[in-house]
C-alpha cells in the first residue's frame, strides 16, 4: 500500500518543513519514504509544495502526479492542486485564508482555520504545524505519538519552540475532531 | 491639484521603499493582500503629497505613476 | 548507524567524508549547491579544506593539482559546469589523477533548466574533452545509492587512478530518502608514493615524480595512450555493474533505464504486469562501462519483442544499446527532456504503442 | 514643484520575477530611462547575464541576448567588433563578473572594447541562494561561509572599479549605489555618461552600482539599504575611478 | 581560377574569406595557428574583422555574440582549445547560432603532443558540451576538400542554424597541396531578421529580437529540445556524405576510415589489390550525420567477410559503425595514436591479419 | 677578488630545448639556486606552464606537475589547500599568465594562496611561433599583429605587476629582468624573497621577470638584451610593487 | 609513376622553401604534388626536413617512410636519413659540411659543397638553391627551365636577390655535371 | 692562479651573452661547429680573466663553471 500527500501553499509558510516533519515521521514507523521538493521557476516568491510518498514497499516513481491527499495552505495551491487529488483521499484547506472549498464529493474535506488557530496560540508560525496535526489526525496516515515525537526533535536545537509547537499539535488534533467528517 | 498619484497595486511587492522615503510619511502598507499575495502601500494621506517623484525614483517595480490631471493649478506648476 | 531522511546532495557530501575525502573544491549551481552548502559547514568541523573555486575551469585544476600529490578530492557541479571542465577532465585522466565528480545533470542544451535531466550521457561516458579518454560513470537510482556509489568511487579512482564521475539527475539531489551510512567504513588513502608530487623527501625511493600529459615523441604518447586503454579494458572486465526488474518473466518488452527514470520505469512496469503485459528492465548502474553483454543477452531473450531505452535525454544511452543487441531485436527510444519526468502512465502508454508497431 | 512620473518606453509592462525591494528593479529602470532619452532603442542590444537578472530581456523592449555565467563580455565584443553601429551593454552581476567573468571583463576593459556594462554588485550570489562572492564582504555569512567570510582563506572582496581603473587603456569607470533617491539620479547620469562615450564610440565604460538582496542576507527591503550604506559603502567607495582623457 | 599550391591552414583561411566571412576569432594552438596568422594579414585587406581572443572561452562566446546578431564567423583550433569550447558548443547550438568551426585535431588526452591525429571524434560527433545537441561535422581528406567544405559550411550552418564543424588533423593544416577556389564563389548572407538581434530598427517587423538558451518551462523546454532534435534528424536526411574506394570490386574486407587516415588506407588497398587481395573502402565525408546505411549496405555485401574501422584513434569511431553494421558482419578496430600515422604497410599487415583471425 | 661558479643542485644536467640566448635558462638557473640556498628541494613542487616552459620539469631535480594552458595558479591552489608544507610555486609566461590564465592568477592572489609564481613576460608567445600576447608593446610586429600591435584594436600592454598590486589582500609582488649581471642578482634576490613569504606562510608572491624571445623578436640575444632595456623597461618598470606589511 | 624527395637540414638553412619550390615547379608541368613538413618536437634547434611527393595520378598516403630521393643540406640529416632512401634514388650531399658518404653501392650519391659555392656567391643563404638545381639537373623529377621560372615568381616580391638565386641555379647545374654519376 | 674558468662547449649554444658582459673581454666565439651544430664561446684571453662570474651569472645554458683550483694563491682569496 503507499499513499501519497501534498503538502502546498505560499513559500515562507514552512510547507516544505512540515513535508519533512511527516516524512520523517513514516519512516520511523518504518514505512519506506521519500520527500519531493518543487524546486525551480516556482521557488521565488510564488508557491512552494512538496510531496511525500510513504509506502510499505519500495518506492517506484518519485513523481507524483496525482497524489493520494493534499494539504493546501492557501487558495491558489488549492485551485492548482484540488482537481488532481484521487478520490478517497483527504484535502485539509487552511479555512483562515482560503474562503471557499473543492465542490468535491469524492473526498473528504476538512476545513480547519490554521491560520487564525495559530494567531491564537500566539505564533502565526505555527499554523503549518497545526495544519499537519489536523491532517493526521484525520487520515491517521501515521501514528499522532509518533508525529509528536518526531515535531519535538525536529525542534531540538530551538528548544523554546517546542511548547508552542505542542500547543499547536493539540489544537491541531482538536480542530481535526471538531470538523465533520467528509463534507 | 494637477498631478494624480495612483500606485498600481497588483504590481506592488509591498516592499515598503517608497514609505521610507516619503519626504511627507504620506504612504503606507495595506492590509489587504493583493491578487500576488503581498500587501501593497497605498496613499494614507494623498492630500499631503508633494508629488516629489521619490516613491517614483525607488520603486523596483515600477508599481507608482505620476501624472498631471486637466485642470492645472499653481500646485500644478 | 541508524536510518536518517536526508537530502540526496546532503547525503552524497556526507558520503564523501565517510569515504575519507575532505577536500572539496566546487563551484555553485543549481541543483546541487546544497552539496556545497553542506560542506561548508561539515568540512570545518572535520578539519578538511572547503574551497569555493572562481569557476568550474579553475575548480578542475585545483582538483588535478591536489590529487596529482595524493590527496582525497571531490567536486560536484551540474552540467554546464561539467562542460567548463572538460579540457580538466581530459588532462586529469591523460595525469592519471583519481578524482571523484559528480554530476547533478540539469536540463540542457546552453543554460536549459534547472530541472532533472539525463541529457549528459554523452558527455560522460564518450568523453566531453578532446583525445582519447573514458570516465567510469556510474548512475545512481536512489539516496541510498548515490550514497554507496560516491563511497566505492574514491576506492575505484584509486585503483585505476582515472576519474570516476557519479552522473545523476536533478530528482537524486533534491529528494529526501532515508540513507544508511555504513559508520565504520573509510577507505583507507593508498599509498601513493610511486607516482604522486607530495615532496621526495617524504619517499623512501628519494627519486622525484613528475605528473605530466605532453609526449612529444609520437612513440610514447601511442604508448600512453595504450596504457589509459588496457585500463578501460580493465575495467569492461571488473566494473561492469547492473540491475534487473522482472527480469525472469517472459517478458516481451525490454525497457533499458537508469537513474530515476528507471524508477518511474518500476511503477509502469507494475502496473503493466497487473493489466497481463510482462516487461523486463535492464538498469545500469555503470554507464561507463555499459553493460554491453548484459543488455545483449536480456535482449535476446526468446520472449523479448523489442527493447526500448527510455530516458530524460533525446536519445544518447539508445546508442549504446543499439551497439549491445546487434541487431538482434529492434531497438527503440522514448526520452523527454526539459525537467518533466515522464510518468508512469506515459511509459505504459509509450510501452504498448511501440509493441503494437513491432508486431 | 511637482513632477510627472511614468514607465520608460524601454521597459516592457512585465511583472518582474525580483523579490520585493530587490534593486535590480531601480537598476533595469534607469538602463530603460536613459535608452529612452538617448533614443537608441532601434539599435540596442542587451546581454542579459547568469544571475537573478537572467530574465532582465522580459522587462526589456529591444533586441537582447542571454549570456552563459561570465561571458557576456565576450559576447558583447563579438556584436561590437562585427556591428559597431549597434549599442550593446552587458548587465552582470558581481559573481558574474567578478567571480567566474573576471578575465573576461579585464579583457574587454582592456581592448577598450566600446560597449557599456552595468555591474551590479549585491556582496553574494542572489540566484542560487545566497553563495559567498568575491565581493562578499570580510566575516559575512553567506550560505558557502556560514561562519563568515574569513579573509585568511578567501581574501579580501575585489573592488572591480579600482581594479579596472588601473589599466593602461582608455575608459570610463565609476561606482555609484541606488540607495536613496539622490543616489539613484546620481546612478542614472552615470550610466547616461557610460552610454554616451559608447554613442561617441570613444572607449569601453563601466558602471558599478552597489545593489541590494534582501532575500540572501535575511533582511528587510529597508534593512538592506541601510545594511548597505553602513557596511558596503564603507569599502565600496563611490566616484569616478577614470574617465578617458 | 589557376590551381595554387597552399598549405592547408592557409588554404582553410583564404576559403572562408571567398565564402564571404570576413570575421574571425580565434586563439592561438599549434597545429593549427597559420590559419591566425594568414588571416592576421589578409582580413585588414578586405575590411574584415580579425581578433585574437583571450582564450577559446573566450573566443566561443565572441562567435556567439557576432553570429547572433547575424554576421558569419569563423573560428578555428586544436583539440585543447575545443574542449575549453565545450560550454559554448552547448550554448551556440542552444541558441541556434549558424558559426563555423574548424578543429586540426592533435595527439591527446591532456597536452598530449602536436602531430596529427583523430582523437576528438567522439567529442565532434557526440557533443563534448551537456544537453542534447549535435554539431554537423565534415572531415576533409585534402586540402582542395578541405576548402569545399570550409565553404559549403556557412550555408549549412544558415541552413540548418546550428553549428558546423570541420573535423581535420594536423596533416590536413600543414600539408601543402595544389588547391583552385571557385572564385565566383560567394555564398549571399541569408537573412536573418527573423531571429538576429542587428538591431530591431533595421528590421521591417519592427518587434524585437531576443536570442536564449533558458526555458525554465520544462514543457518549453522540452519542445526547445524536440526542435533541435528534428534538424538533427533533417541532417540525417539530406546532409549524409560519403565517398567509397574499391566498391565494385568483391572484397572480403571493408575498411572505414576518413581524413588523412583514408588516404593511407587507399595506397594500402591498392598494394593488397596488387598482391590479389580484394578490400574495399567507406570514407565517411560527414562524421554527423554518419553514413549508418551506408556503411550497413556495404558491409553486408555478400563477398565481404569482416569489417575494420581504421583511425587515427584509440576507437572512437568504431562505435558508430557497429551501430550500422548491426552485428552483419564482425567489426574490429585498428588505430594509433600519438602522432605516427599508420604506414600503408601497417595497414597491410592489419587487414591480413584480421581477415586471417575471423576465418 | 675571484669566485667560483657551479650549477645548483636543484637544476639537472639535461641540455635545454631554448633558443641560443633565450633568458628562460637563466632565471630556471635563479630559481634553482634560490632551492639550493632555501634547502627545500625535498619537499618542493614546481608547475610547468605551457609555453617554452613547459619541459622545465626536464631541468629541475625535484617533484613537479605540468599545468595545462594558463591553469598553473589553481592547480598551484589545490596543492597548497592540501599540503601547506609543501613549498610551490608556478613558471608562467605572459601568454599563459596574462590572456588565458587572467582570472586563475588573480583569483590566487586575491585569496591570498601560499605559493610564488615566476612570471616570464617576454611580451609575446614564444612557443607557439611569435603571436601577440597581452603585454606586447604598442606597434611591435607578430604573427598576429603582422602590421604591429594597433592599441585602438588590442589596446595597451598589460602590466601584471601593477594589476596585482591593486588588490586589498596583502601579497608580495615585484618586477625584475635578467638582462644584465647585475639585474641577474637583484632577479635572484627577489625571487629568493618570494620563496622565503612562503616558507614563513605569509602571503602569495610573485616575481615578474621582463625576459627576452630572440627567436620571435628577430634579433640577436644581444640585440634583444639592448631592445628588452630600451623598450621593454621604459613601459615594464623594475621595482617593488607590493610587499606585505 | 609516383617519386618523393626528402630534404634534411639544420633549421635556418632554407629546406622547407626548396621542397615548396620543386613542388611548386612540378604542379607548373602537371603532376599531382604533395608537400609534407616535419613539425613539433625537431622544430626549435634540431633539424628540419620536409618530403615533396610528385605523381602522375592522386596521391595516397602522405606519409612516406622509405623516399625515392633525398637532399641532405647537413650531416645529422645524413646519418638519419640516407638508410631510408629506396635503392634507384639520388642522394645528395651537401659536401661543404658532410665530410663523409652513404656507403651505399646502389644509389646514385652526388656530392656537391653547396655552402662553398653559396659562400663563393656571395651569400651562404643561397646554398639551398644550389643544391636544389643540383639535385633537379641530376634526378631530372622536374624540367630545369620550369624550375628556373619557379625560382623567379618564388622571389618576385625580393627581386634583387634573383640575379643571386639565378647564379646559384647554374652553379649547381654545373656542380652536377661535374660530379660523377652514381659512385 | 688559483682558479679554473671552463666553457663545456657542447652544452654551449653560441649565444653570446657572455662574451657581452665579460668586464675583460675574455671571451670569443670559436670557429669550429660543436656537436649541437653551434659555435661554442671560448676564453681567447684566458689570461685577463679575473674570475669575476659574469659570464657565468648571464650564461642561459650553465655551460660555464669557475672551479677554486689546488694552490692558493692571493688572486684566489
Ligand atoms: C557555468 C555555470 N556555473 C554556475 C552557474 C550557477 N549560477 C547561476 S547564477 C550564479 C551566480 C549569480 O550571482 P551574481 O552574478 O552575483 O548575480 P545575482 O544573482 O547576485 O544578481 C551561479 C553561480 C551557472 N549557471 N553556470
Ligand atoms: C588551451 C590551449 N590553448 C592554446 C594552446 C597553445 N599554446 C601553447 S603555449 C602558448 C603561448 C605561450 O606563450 P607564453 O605563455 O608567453 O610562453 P612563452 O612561450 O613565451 O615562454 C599557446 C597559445 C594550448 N596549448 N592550450
Ligand atoms: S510623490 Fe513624494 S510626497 Fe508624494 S508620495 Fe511620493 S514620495 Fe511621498
Ligand atoms: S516601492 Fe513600489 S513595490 Fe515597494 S512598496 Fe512602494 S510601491 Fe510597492
Ligand atoms: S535573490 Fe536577491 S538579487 Fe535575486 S531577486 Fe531576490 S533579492 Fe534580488
Ligand atoms: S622561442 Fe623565444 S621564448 Fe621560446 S625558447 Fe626560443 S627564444 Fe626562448
Ligand atoms: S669570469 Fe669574468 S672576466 Fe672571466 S671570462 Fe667570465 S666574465 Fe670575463
Ligand atoms: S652565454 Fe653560455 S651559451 Fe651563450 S655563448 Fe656564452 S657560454 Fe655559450
Ligand atoms: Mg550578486
Ligand atoms: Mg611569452
Amino acid at each position: 500500500m503507499q499513499s501519497e500527500v501534498m503538502f502546498a501553499g505560499f513559500g515562507g509558510q514552512g510547507i516544505l518543513l512540515i513535508g519533512k516533519i511527516l516524512a520523517s515521521a513514516a519512516m520511523e514507523q518504518g514505512f519506506q519514504v521519500g520527500w519531493i521538493p518543487s524546486y525551480g521557476p516556482e521557488m521565488r516568491g510564488g508557491t512552494a509544495y512538496c510531496t511525500v510518498v510513504i509506502s510499505d514497499r519500495p518506492i517506484g516513481s518519485p513523481i507524483i502526479r496525482n497524489p493520494k491527499h493534499l494539504v493546501a495552505m492557501n487558495r491558489p495551491s488549492l485551485e492548482k492542486f484540488a482537481p488532481m487529488v484521487k478520490p478517497g483521499g483527504v484535502i485539509l484547506i487552511n479555512s483562515s485564508l482560503i474562503p471557499v472549498g473543492t465542490g468535491r464529493k469524492d473526498i473528504d474535506e476538512l476545513k480547519v482555520p490554521a491560520t487564525d488557530i495559530a494567531n491564537g496560540l500566539g505564533n502565526i508560525r505555527s499554523a503549518n504545524i497545526v495544519a499537519l496535526a489536523a491532517f493526521v489526525a484525520r487520515s491517521k496516515i501515521v501514528d499522532f505519538e509518533v508525529l509528536r515525537n518526531t515535531v519535538k526533535e525536529e525542534f531540538a536545537h530551538k528548544k523554546n519552540l517546542i511548547p508552542l509547537n505542542m500547543d499547536a499539535m493539540e489544537a491541531g488534533q482538536k480542530a481535526a475532531a471538531d470538523s465533520p467528517a467528509g463534507s | 491639484m494637477g498631478y494624480q498619484h495612483t500606485i498600481d497595486s497588483n504590481r506592488c511587492k509591498g516592499c515598503g521603499l517608497c514609505i521610507a522615503v516619503c519626504p511627507k510619511k504620506v504612504l503606507e502598507i495595506s492590509t489587504d493582500v493583493n491578487t500576488k499575495g503581498y500587501f501593497p502601500a497605498y496613499q494614507a494621506r494623498p492630500a499631503d503629497c508633494i508629488h516629489c517623484t521619490a516613491c517614483c525614483i525607488m520603486c523596483p517595480d515600477v508599481a507608482i505613476t505620476i501624472t498631471e490631471t486637466a485642470e492645472k493649478t499653481s500646485a500644478g506648476k | 548507524m541508524a536510518k536518517v531522511l536526508m537530502k540526496g546532495n546532503e547525503a552524497i557530501g556526507e558520503a564523501a567524508i565517510r569515504a575519507g575525502c575532505l577536500n572539496y573544491f566546487a563551484y555553485p549551481i543549481t541543483p546541487q549547491t546544497e552539496v556545497a552548502e553542506y560542506l561548508a559547514r561539515r568540512l570545518p568541523e572535520v578539519g578538511g579544506v572547503f574551497l569555493q573555486g572562481e569557476s568550474e575551469v579553475a575548480v578542475s585544476y585545483m582538483l588535478f593539482g591536489a590529487s596529482a600529490c595524493g590527496a582525497r578530492v571531490l567536486t560536484t557541479s551540474s552540467s554546464p559546469g561539467i562542460s567548463l571542465m572538460s579540457e580538466g577532465l581530459s588532462y586529469m585522466t591523460a595525469a592519471q589523477c583519481p578524482v571523484v565528480l559528480v554530476n547533478i545533470m540539469r536540463g540542457g542544451p546552453g543554460l536549459g533548466g534547472i530541472l532533472p535531466s539525463q541529457g549528459d550521457y554523452f558527455q560522460a561516458t564518450k568523453g566531453g574533452g578532446h583525445g582519447d579518454y573514458r570516465l567510469l560513470v556510474m548512475a545512481p537510482a536512489s539516496v541510498q545509492e548515490a550514497v554507496e556509489m560516491v563511497m566505492q568511487a574514491f576506492s575505484l579512482a584509486e585503483k585505476y587512478r582515472n576519474p570516476v564521475m557519479i552522473l545523476g539527475d536533478g530528482l537524486i539531489g533534491q529528494m529526501m530518502e532515508p540513507v544508511e551510512f555504513p559508520d565504520e567504513y573509510k577507505a583507507e588513502p593508498s599509498n601513493k608514493d610511486a607516482w604522486a608530487t607530495n615532496g621526495m623527501g617524504t619517499r623512501k625511493s628519494r627519486t622525484r615524480n613528475l605528473v605530466k600529459t605532453l609526449y612529444l615523441d609520437p612513440d610514447e604518447l601511442n604508448n600512453h595512450n595504450l596504457l589509459l586503454k588496457s585500463k578501460y579494458d580493465r575495467m569492461k572486465q571488473e566494473e561492469v555493474r547492473f540491475d534487473t526488474y522482472n527480469a525472469d518473466s517472459d517478458y516481451q518488452v525490454l525497457i533499458v533505464s537508469y537513474g530515476t527514470m528507471s524508477r518511474v520505469c518500476i511503477t509502469a512496469i507494475d502496473n503493466l504486469k497487473a493489466a497481463g503485459l510482462e516487461v523486463g528492465m535492464l538498469r545500469p548502474q555503470t554507464l561507463f562501462p555499459f553493460p554491453e553483454k548484459g543488455v545483449h543477452a536480456a535482449a535476446s531473450k526468446k520472449s523479448c519483442k523489442i527493447v526500448i531505452s527510455v530516458e530524460m535525454s533525446m536519445g544518447q544511452m539508445v546508442e549504446d544499446v543499439e551497439r549491445s543487441v546487434k541487431g538482434q531485436r529492434p531497438v527503440e527510444w522514448y526520452g523527454k527532456c526539459g525537467g518533466d519526468v515522464p510518468t508512469p502512465e506515459e511509459i505504459m502508454d509509450v510501452v504498448r504503442a511501440k509493441l503494437k508497431q513491432s508486431s | 514643484m511637482g513632477k510627472t512620473y511614468k514607465k520608460p518606453e524601454a521597459l516592457s509592462d512585465n511583472y518582474t520575477h525580483y523579490c520585493p525591494g530587490c534593486t535590480h528593479g531601480i537598476i533595469h529602470r534607469l538602463v530603460a530611462e536613459v535608452i529612452d532619452e538617448l533614443g537608441i532603442r532601434d539599435r540596442t542590444v542587451g546581454i542579459a547575464p547568469v544571475g537573478c537578472a537572467v530574465l532582465a530581456y522580459n522587462y526589456f523592449t529591444f533586441d537582447f541576448q542571454e549570456a552563459a555565467h561570465g561571458r557576456a563580455p565576450a559576447m558583447a565584443t563579438g556584436i561590437k567588433r562585427v556591428r559597431p553601429d549597434l549599442m550593446v551593454f552587458t548587465y552582470q552581476g558581481d559573481g558574474d563578473l567578478a567571480s567566474i567573468g573576471l578575465s573576461e571583463i579585464i579583457h574587454a576593459a582592456n581592448r577598450g572594447e566600446k560597449f557599456t556594462t552595468v555591474f551590479v554588485n549585491n556582496a553574494v550570489y542572489g540566484m542560487t541562494g545566497g553563495q559567498m562572492a568575491p565581493t562578499t564582504m570580510p566575516d559575512q555569512r553567506t550560505t558557502t561561509s556560514p561562519y563568515g567570510r574569513n579573509v585568511e582563506e578567501a581574501g579580501m572582496p575585489i573592488r572591480m572599479a579600482e581594479l579596472l581603473a588601473t589599466l593602461a587603456t582608455p575608459s570610463y569607470i565609476s561606482r555609484h549605489t541606488v540607495i536613496r533617491p539622490k543616489y539613484v539620479i546620481r546612478a542614472k547620469n552615470a550610466i547616461k555618461k557610460a552610454f554616451t562615450y559608447q554613442l561617441e564610440n570613444r572607449c569601453f565604460s563601466l558602471v558599478e552600482i552597489v545593489s541590494t538582496c534582501p532575500t540572501n542576507w535575511g533582511m528587510t527591503p529597508t534593512e538592506a539599504l541601510d545594511w548597505t550604506e553602513e557596511k558596503l559603502l564603507a569599502y565600496y567607495k563611490l566616484g569616478e575611478y577614470k574617465t578617458p582623457e
